[in-house]
């Protein structure tokens, strides 16, 4: 009962946020509503009883990627001159949603078609950083070594391209 | 195990390779030559190794070592093969095009080699998360070669596009993968596999949509319509050997997991069949249409190259009907690759200084300054029109095989039209390379003989791979 | 029952070899130093007297021999061979291919000896010759050979030498065009004559497509097939023969030499399709209908080309139209079945007709190729000689008893006649009549009164031996040849008739002497009347008439020409002009065209597209999926 | 008689001219190698036709089997129809050699490899070799047409060879169906022609593959309607490449349509036979007309090469031995006739600086030999009796008489139609008066005249005795109306063994 | 009730697919796609509670993990942008085009 309350709260949320971050002309007032969606989704992992990703999500999402992106959003501190003149944004928002719509109807017949299952929190060993480590460095090994290649990779690529660049050898 | 560890050999050297480039060219003694031809060293030794364990034939499923998360097939092999070729071939004519184009930096190569290494995840990736990250791997290098010329915004435009298309194509990747692991309840092929067989697509709704997302992703990736628009910009911002690196290596590996995908059950691909008609068809025409009216030799490559993916989506069609279309497949992509891969290289040392060549008409009279490239772009062009006795035309040839042997007689006769229509705009390139009187004196030197090299051992590549045709 | 010898094959082969050699003497010296003329004309006349002598050899054979196996045939080698296709390259000698091979390598002879004097001076003298050889040689091969096929070989021949020797004079597009016209229209009668032939092929050509064998089968051909084939070949006959409605060419054909002209046109070529007939006569005597096609429109010929023949003021056009009416006579003749009526006035014909023509030619080349006959006049006192000779062949052409003319013409009236065939026969009466006429309208206004042309007059001349020798030859034969098929009522036993008689299958009719004197009184009258009108009007000399109404008509030969042309010739060019200017561009080519258009528009409209707006690039991607996605809700539960 | 012969005749002027490409070899090293191999291959062409045994089944077979896994194979072989396209080829390409002597090395390379892929059609007795060969022709084409051909030359180059290449792609689908309906029936891949003579197909997909077939041959032969890239090819192409396309190339396309359509598709041919026929004949009238009134000689020349493969392909259609044969024999008259012509009309070109028929004239005073023999090639393609002309061109009215009476009597036309412009050609441009352009025309050369001595004599030889020419002919086109199914069939083991023949035997 | 979460993950999803095709600056476009990439990992942990197993965490893990190596090169071709037209707007990057 508890949980569906919290349920509703956090989607309630995470859908406002979500509404927000299309809406909001600056990209600062759109990294912020985002978060708080970051964030309820945070704690909806919690209702789900996954212990290990509702941490991850704070910290990694809502803590590091975030702020990275609010961190650059001030760094190229952004005149309102610089954004762009959308006047037709919710006539185009509002096309959006109608070619969208049908995706979502299909998802949404999909999930209807599911077999419902109850979601209350189950045993304290489920989801916690042990167990899914063991899992991780069992089964998922591998996924786990090449995700540290794409992470350099991406390093590369940032230094390259953002970075700078000392002069062609 | 030793045996798992051969058939990894390739990725790992790869990988290494590309590691120890990164570091190396942290250090001022490493010039971008030598960076090219340890690169290039890298793949050579990568493809021999690949080579030998082709031969050697073993296609052990070492699903034990890896939790059914790598598996190396036969068809992963070849397409391995492909890529690394490509690889190499990219590596070199890049040495050459960086003589006249200068932004480049050591840590170029180590990207290629990078983007290699995820392509070569792909081929042999059984399980949906390995895949995207796979695709990652690849498609973030992709993405940095990509807008290499910082100082270019066209190539920044470029870069642009496609990786924010390419994380959109992404998000609906993982979705899919949510929903299937929704209904299978795992992410592995295998179980996907077994999940199918043992209640049907038809009856869980979770894998359809999922499967669909899945696809999509894949369909972006290999620029099908209607998802093919970035390409031939992307490709024209990109600089001429990352063109034919994206052209002929991503799409290999793209093709090679989408086949992987396909096959996990027979009743998945025959659930996507009708879709997949239709695509193909969409993918040729468009592309055609799309390749007629450019002027640029790039972009009309680039739609050329949505052409060969319709193509190679009549070989996904008619996959599974026969075992033998997946060696159909990696044959049409080497054919494919020679082919293209031969023009890049030839424009990487034809293109001039910050590819000043860019148009039809800057080739004009081509022949008359230099016949003996101005023939192996001819040849390269005929390859890829499908006539005979180019590989082009074997791997046509194969395809439409297969598509009336899987009883598509209308897909196959769609294809060869649109084949017909392609025919002009390669000619075109010929008429005026051949007939057309010079504008300028093609006079200024190959900044180096490496390029020029590759062309011909690519020239011979085409007629040798439609001669001896190897199906594996 | 037939033997083989082979010296027949030679005969034709003398004067190709002959004209081979000629010819590429000619061509390799004609640039560079001329040879002497003689060498052409004594190297000309070998092959002729000796395919003569050759022939003489056969008749003798054929003399030797029983009369119903009179059969000399020589097969030279397979020509061809498919399937039931079989055609040898094969020669026949019978009765009839002999009389024709005589007078054929006689005449053709006498003309290259009578060319020798009247080409002097012409500076294609040699490729005349070789021309004048190739013509002989094709000629015995039309006579010779032994099936339809070879036959169309020479036949073939012929016209392509009348088309070289028409347009000899090639400097003036006038005579190349009337060569033009002669190959053309010949052609068309060829069309009858293959298709003729590929009816009767599949008719009863399996086994044997030679005359021997065809004849031996004839019974087996279906009569709609046998009408067919009949009329087909019949075509042909009318092109070379120059018949109604081919006869355009033979008048226009005068523009060639005039030996040619006798030789050709007049003697031997244009009696190629009698001779056909004849040879077909196993065919046509079955096939009633035919006949009586045939001698319709002989005889209509016969009377058309009279017609004309009484205005025209050109020499040799009066003696062309003249060819064309005896033609008609001759058509008539083998129409109704008597075969050897209109061989043998094939006979006599080519006798004085050949005479006439090398008259003219020898007044011609005395006025320096003066044609006129309004521009002649009173010759008779400069050239007796050729006076002499003319005047007898103008009387057997006008069929004046005893001459050669009145025999054979007679013959075909008479069984034309006793057939039964009165509205031919009234017809061919009202033509005698018209032939006289026409004819001594002629002699007098050339040879008699005073001349109309001083200066010509003056310079006038009788021609030089060589040529006079050979006309007073022909005059004997043309004064002669009758008394050879002398008819019983003359006391006589028709000998060509008799001697024709196994290779025609013809059935000669009993009339009673009261027909035959009817036919002979009717012709004798209709000369003399003819004789009589030309003698008052033209006897003493007349000024050049002012032609009117009826006569204009006539002089402009009911302007068929102009109407050929208006009806076929300019359509046809028409038709030619459209094709490549209209059709061709905007109707055969106009697919190919769309298409091309088509293509690049849609090139240009689908680079629209391609707006370069990244955010409609993902609305693509979106548009398409939301597609799909609502495609695949429909198969979902 | 050594084996491996056809490969011979085939790779030997294929690599010669690739070896001039790619070598910087002068111009008259270029004509010299030419004319050396193209000799060369008419001596070992010669050899192959008196070693002909004349079975009516294929000889000279090479089999190798090149990919197992679809049955395809370097298969070999001639019989009485393919052997005299295939000498015709041989017979006359060195003449070019002989007379144009000023051309660019690529021009006389290009012409090599086409007469070497030429070749290999004509021998290959594999379909998917025979659609290599097939393409392979076309591309020396395009590049002499595009880089020698006249001003308006690129238009007409992008037409035949889009069109062309569009037709053979439509054929490739239908080989490819062949093959998988095969491997459907029979349970095996295989693409030998022996083996698509048994299949029996049925339905309308055989219909489709039948005209994707006759569509591709039908545009090289071409039949109308699909001539219309023919005229601006022809004229547009240097006098060679224009010699090449009529003398052996459009026959091609023929050969095509007795060797690959007629034994596949019986039924189907014996369903259409009559349109085609119509199609050949009207094409024939149609080309015939349209050649009267045509300002230039070498595009009248066109038109009636056009009318003439009306007249062959109509013996093609009309199913009888005469006709088949006729036209077959017919293809190699009309190589030497029209194909000839075509290299007078380069000549007269070449020495006077016009097309235009109403520039010259008076060439027959002025040229005797070279008028003498134009008139003969003239008359041969007329079909004068007692020139190669007249026998095929008789046998076809012949059969199509048989065939149907309507059709045989159009097809009789020709005699007249073709008469007609060619009298008017010759009259205007050797009779009458010389004008300025022709006012000094040079005679052949001794040496051009002996180039075309053979030839001339060929044309008048074939007229007076093709007796043994088509008894080579014969027992092939015997076999197609006895056994289809066995026209291909290589010879019997026994046969083939005393030739010495087939490489499994080795 | 699962049913929810997963209703609320698509709506998510959707919302991020608008914002990405209805949004011309380039910062709310890529975080519409975060968005979407984190309505992903709702589904997989959804799921993942679903079936009762953990895979569905570590897949999500790795998405994370990829999401933030999107997001560093995404702002680092921001970086780019800005540097060469100081402008955020997608379509002003259209020279490519036809």
């Amino acid at each position: 009962m508890f949980a569906d309350g919290l349920f509703i709260g956090f989607a309630v949320l995470a859908v406002l946020g979500a509404v927000g971050l299309v809406l909001f002309r600056h990209p600062m007032n759109g990294a912020m509503s985002f978060v708080v969606t970051l964030i309820s989704l945070a704690g909806l992992y919690a209702l789900l009883s996954a212990k290990l990703i509702f941490a991850l999500q704070l910290i990694v999402y809502a803590g590091a990627i975030m702020s990275l992106i609010v961190f650059i959003i001030m760094f190229l501190n952004i005149q309102p001159s610089d954004l762009p003149q959308e006047e037709t944004k919710l006539l185009y928002i509002l096309g959006g949603s109608v070619v969208v719509f049908p995706i979502g109807l299909f998802l949404a017949k999909i999930v209807k078609s599911l077999p419902a299952h109850s979601t209350e929190i189950i045993g304290h060993n489920f989801g916690g950083v042990k167990e899914v480590g063991l899992l991780l460095f069992r089964d998922w090994l591998v996924p786990f070594e090449i995700v540290s290649i794409l992470l350099l990779v991406s390093l590369v690529g940032a230094v390259i391209l953002a970075g700078k660049r000392g002069t062609t050898k | 195990m030793t045996n798992d560890l051969m058939l990894l050999m390739p990725l790992i050297i790869v990988g290494a390779g590309a590691i120890l480039l990164m570091i190396a060219s942290t250090y001022d003694k490493l010039t971008h030559e030598l960076a090219a031809f340890g690169s290039a060293g890298v793949f050579a030794l990568a493809f021999l190794v690949q080579l030998s364990s082709c031969i050697a034939g073993s296609t052990a499923l070492f699903s034990e070592a890896f939790n059914g998360i790598l598996v190396a097939s036969s068809f992963s092999k070849a397409a391995g093969l492909i890529i690394l070729a490509c690889g190499f071939f990219t590596a070199m004519s890049s040495q050459t095009y960086f003589k006249r184009n200068t932004f480049c930096s050591p840590e170029y190569y180590s990207l290629i080699a990078f983007a290699a290494s995820g392509m070569l995840l792909l081929t042999m990736a059984q399980e949906l998360i390995s895949v995207f990250i796979a695709l990652e791997i690849m498609s973030l290098a992709i993405y940095i070669l990509v807008g290499y010329d910082r100082k270019n915004v066209i190539s920044t435009e470029a870069v642009l596009k496609y990786l924010m298309l390419g994380a959109f194509a992404g998000a609906f990747f993982t979705m899919g993968s949510a929903f299937v692991y929704g209904a299978a309840g795992s992410t592995k092929f295998v179980k996907i596999g077994q999940f199918i067989a043992a209640n049907g697509v038809l009856h869980s709704p979770a894998m359809i949509g999922g499967a669909f997302f899945i696809l999509v992703a894949f369909l972006f990736k290999a620029a099908a319509f209607p998802f093919h628009a970035w390409v031939v910009d992307v490709y024209d911002g990109a600089s001429v050997p990352v063109t034919g690196y994206m052209a002929t290596g991503l799409k290999t590996a793209i093709f090679a997991v989408f086949a992987n995908f396909l096959v996990v059950d027979g009743a998945l691909q025959q659930q996507w069949i009708s879709y997949l008609f239709y695509i193909s068809v969409l993918t040729m025409f468009v592309g055609n249409l799309i390749a007629i009216g450019q002027q640029s030799l790039k972009r009309m490559l680039a739609a050329s190259g949505i052409v060969h993916s319709g193509y190679l989506l009549i070989a996904l069609v008619a996959v599974g009907a026969k075992d033998f279309s997946g060696s159909v497949i990696a044959y049409y992509l080497a054919a494919y690759a020679a082919g293209t891969l031969g023009i890049f290289c030839a424009l990487s040392y034809l293109g001039g200084t910050g590819e000043s060549r860019r148009t039809f008409d800057d080739f004009k009279g081509l022949a008359k300054a230099r016949p003996y490239s101005a023939a192996a772009i001819s040849v390269f062009l005929l390859s890829m029109a499908g006539i005979p006795p180019t590989a082009g035309f074997m791997g046509k040839f194969y395809i439409i095989t297969s598509a009336i042997d899987a009883g598509q007689v209308t897909l196959a006769v769609l294809g060869i039209v649109s084949s017909i229509i392609s025919m002009w705009y390669y000619l075109r390139l010929i008429i005026t390379m051949y007939f057309n009187e010079a504008e300028e004196q093609f006079n200024e030197p190959a900044p180096s003989s490496v390029a020029p090299i590759c062309t011909f051992v690519l020239v011979l590549c085409v007629f040798a791979i439609s001669l001896y045709p190897i199906v594996v | 029952m037939e033997q083989s010898v082979n010296y027949l094959g030679l005969i034709p082969l003398f004067p190709l070899l002959g004209a081979v050699f000629i010819g590429l003497l000619h061509v390799f010296t004609c640039n560079r130093t001329k040879l002497p003329e003689k060498v052409y004309g004594i190297l000309a006349c070998v092959g002729p007297v000796l395919s003569f002598v050759l022939a003489l050899k056969v008749f003798v054979a054929l003399k030797g021999l029983p009369a119903a196996s009179r059969f000399l045939s020589h097969k030279a080698f397979t020509w061809f061979s498919v399937g039931d296709l079989h055609i040898d390259m094969g020669f026949l000698a019978d009765p009839l291919s002999c009389l024709m091979l005589l007078f054929v390598t006689f005449i053709g002879s006498l003309i290259h000896i009578y060319s020798i004097g009247y080409m002097g001076g012409d500076k294609n003298y040699g490729k005349f010759f070789a021309y004048m050889n190739l013509f002989l040689g094709s000629m015995l091969v039309l006579v010779l050979g032994d099936s339809p096929v070879v036959m169309f070989v020479g036949w073939e021949g012929v016209g392509l030498c009348s088309y070289l020797l028409i347009s000899f004079y090639s400097e003036d597009r006038s005579n190349v065009l009337a060569g033009n016209k002669a190959f053309i229209v010949n052609r068309i009668g060829d069309l009858g004559f293959v298709l003729g032939m590929s009816f009767l092929f599949w008719g009863i050509g399996a086994n044997g497509f030679d005359y021997l064998s065809l004849k031996a089968n004839v019974q087996h051909l279906e009569p709609a097939i046998a009408l067919t084939v009949c009329l087909l070949l019949f075509v042909g006959a009318t092109g070379k023969s120059a018949q109604i409605p081919l006869y355009v060419w033979l008048p226009d054909a005068m523009a060639g030499p005039t030996p040619v002209s006798a030789l050709i046109h007049a003697a031997t070529m244009v009696t190629a399709g009698v001779y056909m007939v004849a040879r077909f006569s196993f065919l046509y005597a079955g096939v009633e209908l035919a006949g009586n096609i045939i001698a319709w429109i002989g005889i209509l010929t016969a009377l058309l080309a009279a017609i004309f023949g009484m205005f025209q003021e050109d020499i040799k056009k009066v003696l062309a139209y003249s060819t064309v009416s005896q033609l008609g006579y001759m058509f008539a003749g083998v129409g109704v079945a008597a075969y050897s009526a209109g061989i043998f006035h094939v006979f006599t014909h080519a006798f004085f007709k050949a005479l006439l023509f090398l008259g003219a030619g020898s007044v011609i080349y005395a006025l320096h190729h003066e044609q006129n006959i309004w521009k002649m006049g009173g010759l008779k006192a400069k050239m007796p000689k050729t006076y002499l000779t003319m005047i007898i062949g103008a009387f057997a052409l006008a069929g004046c008893p005893p001459f050669s003319g009145f025999f054979s013409k007679d013959e075909i009236l008479y069984s034309a006649l006793a057939t039964g065939h009165f509205g031919i026969w009234a017809v061919g009466v009202l033509v005698a009549g018209m032939t006289a006429y026409y004819t001594f309208r002629m002699i007098f206004v050339v040879f008699h009164g005073e001349p109309r042309d001083r200066h010509a007059f003056e310079h006038a001349h009788e021609a030089p031996s060589v040529m006079t020798v050979p006309l007073i030859i022909l005059a004997v034969g043309a004064l002669f040849a009758g008394f050879l098929n002398l008819p019983a009522i003359f006391g006589g036993d028709q000998i060509v008739s008799h001697w024709l008689a196994p290779s025609l299958s013809e059935h000669h009719p009993h009339a009673s002497a009261f027909v035959e004197i009817l036919a002979i009184g009717a012709s004798v009258v209709a000369f003399a009347i003819g004789f009589k009108i030309a003698y008052t009007k033209f006897g003493q000399g007349a000024p050049e008439p002012s032609y009117k109404g009826f006569a204009d008509f006539a002089y402009h030969k009911f302007y068929v020409d102009e109407l050929y042309d208006a009806v076929i010739v300019q359509p046809y060019k028409a038709i030619g002009s459209s094709i490549w200017k209209v059709i061709e561009p905007n109707v055969t080519d106009a697919p190919v065209k769309g298409v091309s258009r088509l293509y690049m528009v849609l090139g240009a409209a689908f680079k629209v597209f391609q707006v370069g707006y990244v955010r409609v690039y993902a609305i693509y991607m979106v548009l398409g999926l939301s597609l799909m996605s609502l495609l695949l809700s429909q198969s979902l539960n | 008689m050594f084996e491996h012969v056809l490969s011979v005749i085939i790779f030997l002027p294929i690599l010669a001219g690739l070896l001039l490409l790619a070598t910087p070899a002068s111009r008259t090293i270029a004509r010299f190698t030419g004319l050396a191999v193209s000799l060369a291959t008419l001596v070992v062409s010669l050899d192959l036709y008196m070693g002909f045994k004349a079975t009516g089944y294929l000889e000279f077979v090479e089999n190798i089997p090149w990919i197992e896994s679809l049955g395809i194979s370097y298969f070999l072989g001639v019989d009485g129809i393919s052997l005299f396209i295939l000498m015709a080829g041989s017979v006359l390409l060195p003449m070019v050699y002989f007379i144009f002597g000023t051309k660019e090395k690529g021009y006389y390379a290009n012409l090599l490899i086409v007469q070497g892929a030429m070749a290999g059609a004509v021998c290959a007795a594999d379909m998917i070799l025979f659609y290599i060969f097939w393409e392979v022709m076309l591309l020396p084409v395009f590049f002499m047409l595009g880089l020698y051909g006249g001003p308006k030359r690129l238009p007409a180059t992008l037409k035949i060879t889009l069109y062309t290449i569009a037709g053979s792609l439509l054929m490739l689908a239908a080989i490819v169906y062949l093959g998988v309906s095969y491997h459907a029936q029979f349970n095996e891949w295989s693409f030998a022609l022996d083996k698509m003579a048994q299949l029996n197909l049925t339905g309308r997909v055989a219909a489709i593959a039948f005209f994707g077939f006759m569509i591709a041959f039908a545009i090289k032969i071409p039949l109308f309607p699909f001539h219309t890239w023919l005229p601006d090819a022809y004229t547009e192409a240097p006098t060679a490449t224009t010699f090449v396309l009529s003398a052996v190339m459009a026959k091609i396309g023929v050969y095509g349509v007795i060797r690959f359509v007629v034994p596949v598709f019986d039924l189907e041919f014996a369903r259409f036979a009559v349109l085609l026929a119509y199609s050949g004949v009207i094409g024939m009238m149609y080309c015939g007309l349209a050649a009267i009134t045509q300002k230039d000689f070498k595009r009248m020349l066109a038109f009636s090469s056009a009318s003439h493969m009306g007249v062959i392909a109509l013996g093609v259609f009309c199913m009888n031995l005469q006709a088949l044969t006729g036209s077959i024999y017919q293809i190699v008259a009309h190589a030497t006739s029209t194909g000839v012509l075509f290299l007078f009309a380069g000549i007269l070109e070449e020495r006077t600086q016009t097309r235009t028929i109403e520039d010259l004239g008076g060439i027959a005073a002025k040229a005797p030999v070279f008028a003498l023999y134009f008139a003969i090639a003239m008359l041969a393609s007329v079909g004068l009796p007692g020139t190669s002309g007249f026998v095929g061109e008789f046998m076809i009215v012949l059969g199509a008489v048989k065939f149907n009476t309507v059709i045989g009597v159009l097809a009789g036309t020709t005699l007249i139609i073709g008469v007609c412009y060619m009298l008017w050609m010759f009259q205007r441009v050797f009779f009458e008066n010389a004008t300025a352009r022709s006012e000094n025309f040079k005679d052949l050369s001794l040496v051009e005249g002996l180039a075309f001595l053979p030839v001339i004599l060929l044309i008048i030889v074939m007229g007076i005795y093709p007796h043994p020419f088509l008894s080579k002919i014969t027992p092939s086109t015997a076999l197609q109306f006895t056994q289809p199914a066995a026209v291909v069939a290589q010879a019997p083991a026994s046969t083939a063994q005393n030739f010495g023949l087939t490489i499994e035997q080795k | 009730m699962i049913h929810s979460y997963l209703y609320l993950s698509i709506i998510l999803f959707c919302l991020g697919i608008v914002g990405v095709i209805s949004r011309r600056n380039v910062f709310t476009v890529f975080m519409s796609i975060e968005l979407m990439l984190n309505a992903a990992n709702l589904a997989f942990v959804a799921f993942s509670r679903v079936h009762e197993s953990m895979d569905g965490h570590v897949l999500a893990m790795m998405v994370m993990a990829v999401a933030a190596a999107e997001a560093a090169l995404a702002l680092a071709v921001v970086i780019l942008l800005h540097k060469h037209k100081s402008k955020l707007d997608t379509n002003v990057f259209s020279l490519l085009k036809g």
